[in-house]
């Protein structure tokens, strides 16, 4: 085993523990935290194949945006500090089992399909004039249709914003 | 506004039944241990978010029973008692005493004490008036004006301990003038120091005044109606910012101030701002009013003859002045006695205090903070 | 209004008022149920109208006590001031005031924690300074204390 | 001559390049030798950190005394510079509390969480000319990225104290660094734009012939501007101080920390600060790129001869400076105010920039 292979266990093992972690532990916040190990430990992983684009996204998106939301969600929850109940066992059942078989359907796919093809062509650099032009290109490995879709996503999700951050009107009842 | 509950939504106490709070609300104790505070005040706030709800002031941390005390103290010594009330303007609520029992005893006070009386006690509500400066930017987050500031009451406080023996709690006053002589280097200091501060004003202005943060942080924030004033019994620069006139020294002067050419300063809008600019003003006000004094000091005894053992007459005495946080009543009850039988001091403090909860109805955490600094509490002085 | 005027608008207000001219101000005497009836026009009323209480304290006459109002008006800057007699001293108690003036309201809870008079309809009477647990009142004038230092 | 060149010129670059072949030669084992240049480059970074957070720390105390027209710490080794470390002998002789109702375990974690964000965010400055720990392709983008995750450190410090004023804090912090981001990823898009790269070497190479802030004329000072105002509030100092607001929660998110545990979120707040200042002048002042006038080749000559790490230092510490400045003039905002100069000025204001600045950048309207 050499260093680079104990670096993706070492990896590997934050990622898969920190999501075990989230899942079983009963104080929500601290499934909160564990979960964001396992984000950070896929953004490492990314890190650690020289693929430093898709892994600051990761980062950004996962780690600086949607952990933020839940932790933020958490607070506004009333017992924040208290214990979950425990999941009932026929749920918990149900669950592991899917997760099981998820996870045989993963293995089995990685398996049946070949191995990794070693590329030896020049990779193309994820600089920001790759990503740009990949991003708001037309042709074959071009995204501008998903692009355009998430602006429009995106825009809707602000309007809706905007309108729920809207004051209300004000209303005829006088201040107690 | 009356917001409809579901009975799930509240929180009571399990013995007693009593409501707790309502789901959503959150309450913090400001104090006794606060930093914005500037002592042992405890408001109790029902939060929303960070807006405020709800407060409820709990009092008596620094309770002495300066009240009770007086009832066993001589009227020589009760004067001294009350410079621990409201410790920043010590030397007035002195007058405030003495000026009570030479109303009960219609004793004369030569015209030399009265000039200095009004000197020191101008130069007190300089220095508290400065603190406050000092203490409002530092409450709204800015260190710096603290020290600018502490250079010119430093002054004064050192012309406090020249002339009285003491920085803060001077005890200089006594029934019918003043415990000793003016130090012969006075004059010449407090003109320095008068020159100084009218010098380093622009400076204020610049750090604090001008500053486009402090003023959006002060206007509109905190507002106080005249009635409402009024009606809770405000006096002092945090009245005058909502345009009510009280200024005692106008209304009842004592001690020669009807001879004494100053303005009352008003302000109309009734928020932090207009406090703010109420105190500044005063600053040069009080300048103001040594300038006329300091050249034209009388000659004369600096002290009535009195008795050493003084007994009031049989009845109730009144007497009111200006401090520098608004108006300081003194309530002597005499039976007769060598001591007073009950002895009540209105503090401006307490009124002042009592408005808060109304001024900070629907502000922010921050907006207390303002409200606080520009109404300018004294704790001593409220728990007495 | 002069304290002549005063004297006689108030003596029509209330039969039981007594008055006492010796010092600064115009003082009415009257027993404490009496309150309401008479500080209510006096704050109301257009030609009083004292809408400013600058001191209300209690005084213990040791057999009665005594409620002390000082009014003003910062209309016609006249002052006077209504002293309420409360005779039960073991059980004192008088109307609120502060639906009056909202100043009333600490105040009376001062009062109510160092001399012990209950204030009726009062919004939330407390011990303000001293906690619930304290024991007596200490500006009563049989107030003793074991820390008490005589001289 | 060419030693004496390189005495003039100290750069980092020769002594890193020199201490790469001695090991080199010293250690045949590839493996062992990244190990090595790992453990090298950690300690001395650590090292490089606690000295600096020791010197801001000193510095801040003295640009505070000069604005309060005082002395500032004079009394512990020569002209008060050995105060701060009195301060940090104290601090770890202090008991590190854990409140009772605390969550322990985040409790405890979120100071180490706090450092080792801001440490993280040092990686890729480039401190002299070919002196760079990672020169990853996308530099500036990962800065931002790693700072958005400081804000899960502050939340869970605030939230583990059980603590209401902790509370309060931390949920001001969560608002104001998500807000403040988007107007500090504007400000650095537009320089993006103009350069081209994201990697912050070939930044610093685009400012050869001029720095930004020269070249890119009104647009690029208004970014300028506004990623100073945009870091202040992210790095959560005065003016914007809200998570702390000593005055308003008496110390906010930290109120329950003592000991060491506060002397990781002061060391964070003083990396975060360099750190902000380093990539304002990476970014914007040209690194460790010399000042240059135009053709006046003598001039930009004996410019040449000052070492690149100095033109590095020498613009960090006087953008330090000015967010000092910022700190003993400025009163706090409140909430709201904070957010409406977020979402009603700065980000309207870089949206627009940036659609100039991309003008700028299509029609070549640059130096």
């Amino acid at each position: 085993m050499n260093i680079s292979d104990i670096i993706f266990y070492l990896i590997s093992s934050v990622i898969l523990g920190g999501a075990l972690l989230a899942v079983v532990i009963r104080h929500i916040f601290r499934a909160a935290v564990f979960l964001l190990f396992s984000l950070i430990g896929i953004a490492s992983l990314y890190f650690y194949l020289n693929y430093e684009f898709l892994a600051a996204v990761q980062v950004v998106v996962y780690v600086g945006g949607i952990t933020v939301l839940i932790i933020f969600s958490i607070f506004l929850t009333a017992d924040s500090g208290s214990k979950m109940r425990k999941p009932l066992l026929l749920r918990a059942m149900l669950s592991g089992g899917v997760a099981l078989l998820s996870c045989l359907i993963t293995v089995r796919l990685i398996a049946g399909s070949p191995p990794y093809l070693h590329h030896n062509g020049a990779i193309a650099e994820p600089g920001v004039r790759n990503i740009g032009r990949q991003l708001l290109s037309t042709t074959d490995h071009g995204y501008i249709l998903p692009f355009e879709l998430v602006s429009i996503l995106l825009l809707a999700s602000m309007i809706g914003c905007i309108v729920i951050a809207l004051k209300p009107e004000p209303t005829t009842e006088s201040n107690e | 506004m009356q917001m409809t509950r579901k009975p799930s939504d509240i929180t009571t106490d399990a013995k007693s039944g009593e409501v707790l709070h309502h789901e959503g609300e959150f309450i913090i104790n400001m104090g006794p241990q606060h930093p914005a505070t500037h002592g042992v005040l405890h408001l109790k706030i029902w939060l929303e978010g960070e807006t405020i709800k709800k407060i409820e002031p709990h009092l008596g941390y620094i309770h002495r029973g300066i009240e009770k005390m007086c009832e066993r103290l001589s009227y020589r010594q009760f004067i001294f008692s009350t410079s621990r009330m409201d410790y920043l303007s010590a030397h007035i609520n002195n007058q405030a005493c003495a000026l009570a029992v030479e109303k009960a005893l219609g004793l004369e006070v030569p015209p030399r004490a009265k000039a200095i009386r009004i000197i020191l006690a101008e130069l007190t509500r300089i220095a508290s008036h400065e603190l406050w400066w000092a203490c409002s930017g530092l409450d709204l987050g800015g260190v710096t004006p603290f020290f600018y500031a502490f250079r010119e009451r430093e002054a004064i406080n050192d012309i406090m301990e020249e002339t009285c023996g003491a920085r803060l709690t001077q005890n200089f006053i006594v029934p019918g003038g003043v415990m000793s002589d003016l130090h012969h280097n006075f004059q010449k200091r407090v003109k320095r120091v008068l020159t100084q501060i009218k010098d380093n004003l622009h400076e204020y202005d610049e750090i604090l005044t001008g500053n486009i943060i402090f003023q959006n942080r002060l206007k509109e924030v905190g507002y106080l109606s005249r009635e409402d004033a009024i009606s809770y019994g405000c006096t002092g620069p945090a009245a005058r910012g909502s345009g009510l006139s009280c200024d005692i020294r106008k209304l009842y002067p004592y001690d020669g101030y009807e001879k004494l050419d100053f303005d009352e300063i008003i302000f109309n809008e009734g928020d932090c701002w207009a406090r703010y600019r109420v105190r500044m003003a005063e600053i040069l006000q009080s300048v103001h009013i040594i300038e006329q004094l300091i050249d034209s000091i009388p000659d004369g005894e600096f002290q009535a003859k009195t008795k050493n053992v003084i007994k009031l007459p049989k009845g109730q005495f009144y007497q009111r002045v200006e401090t520098a946080r608004g108006e300081l009543g003194v309530f002597i009850v005499s039976d007769g006695a060598a001591t007073p039988y009950r002895c009540k001091f209105r503090s401006p403090n307490f009124s002042n205090l009592s408005a808060i909860p109304q001024m900070a109805q629907g502000a922010k955490i921050g907006d207390l903070v303002a409200i606080m600094a520009t109404v300018d509490l004294v704790i001593p002085d409220i728990d007495r | 209004m002069t304290k002549e005027e005063l004297k006689y608008k108030l003596g029509e207000i209330s039969r039981e008022a007594a008055f006492d001219e010796t010092g600064e101000f115009l003082n009415v005497i009257i027993p404490s149920p009496e309150l309401l009836p008479l500080i209510k026009p006096l704050r109301l009323n257009k030609e009083f109208y004292f809408d400013y209480l600058f001191c209300i304290t209690c005084v213990d006459w040791k057999d009665y006590l005594s409620m002390v109002y000082h009014l003003t008006s910062t209309l016609h800057r006249h002052t006077c001031v209504v002293q309420a007699t409360i005779t039960d001293v073991h059980c004192p108690q008088i109307e609120s005031v502060s639906g009056i003036w909202k100043t009333a309201e600490l105040n009376e809870n001062e009062i109510y924690d160092l001399f012990g008079v209950t204030f009726l309809n009062h919004p939330n009477l407390r011990r303000l300074f001293l906690g619930d647990q304290w024991k007596g009142y200490p500006l009563r004038k049989d107030y003793t204390d074991e820390h008490m230092i005589l001289l | 001559m060419e030693k004496l060149h390189l005495l003039f010129v100290f750069s980092f670059s020769w002594l890193a390049s020199h201490l790469n072949m001695w090991l080199r030669t010293g250690i045949g084992n590839s493996f062992l030798l990244l190990v090595t240049e790992m453990l090298i480059a950690g300690i001395s970074l650590l090292a490089f950190l606690v000295i600096l957070c020791f010197f801001l720390g000193y510095m801040e105390r003295k640009v505070a005394a000069f604005m309060e027209i005082r002395l500032g710490p004079n009394r512990v080794g020569p002209k008060g510079s050995l105060q701060i470390v009195a301060d940090t002998v104290k601090l770890l002789f202090k008991e590190g509390l854990t409140p009772d109702g605390s969550d322990k375990f985040l409790f405890n974690l979120a100071p180490f969480v706090v450092v080792v964000t801001s440490m993280l965010a040092i990686a890729p400055l480039a401190f002299a000319r070919d002196f760079q720990l990672w020169d990853v392709n996308i530099g500036i983008f990962y800065v931002t990225s790693i700072s958005s995750m400081a804000v899960i450190g502050i939340l869970m410090a605030g939230w583990s104290s059980s603590n209401k004023y902790s509370l309060i804090g931390a949920m001001r912090s969560g608002a104001q660094i998500v807000s403040y981001e988007l107007s500090i990823g504007l400000s650095l898009i537009s320089i993006v734009i103009l350069s081209g790269s994201l990697r912050l070497s070939d930044i610093i190479q685009s400012q050869a012939n001029g720095w930004w802030i020269f070249k890119g004329h009104i647009p690029v000072l208004i970014s300028f501007i506004i990623f100073i105002i945009a870091s202040t509030a992210e790095i959560n100092r005065a003016p914007f101080d809200l998570t702390e607001a000593e005055q308003e929660l008496t110390g906010g998110f930290h109120t329950e920390y003592a000991g060491m545990k506060f002397a990781m979120f002061l060391l964070s707040e003083y990396i975060n600060l360099f750190i902000v200042s380093a990539i304002a002048a990476t970014i914007f002042l040209g690194g460790w790129m010399p000042f240059h006038i135009g053709n006046l080749t003598g001039f930009n000559h004996a410019m040449d001869y000052i070492p690149s790490s100095l033109w590095f230092f020498g613009k960090t510490f006087f953008i330090i400076f000015i967010i000092m400045w910022f700190r003993w003039t400025f009163p706090r905002l409140r909430i709201d105010q904070l957010l409406n100069l977020e979402w009603k000025y700065l980000l309207p204001i870089s949206m627009g920039n940036t659609l100039l600045v991309s003008a700028m950048a299509v029609f070549g309207w640059y130096l």
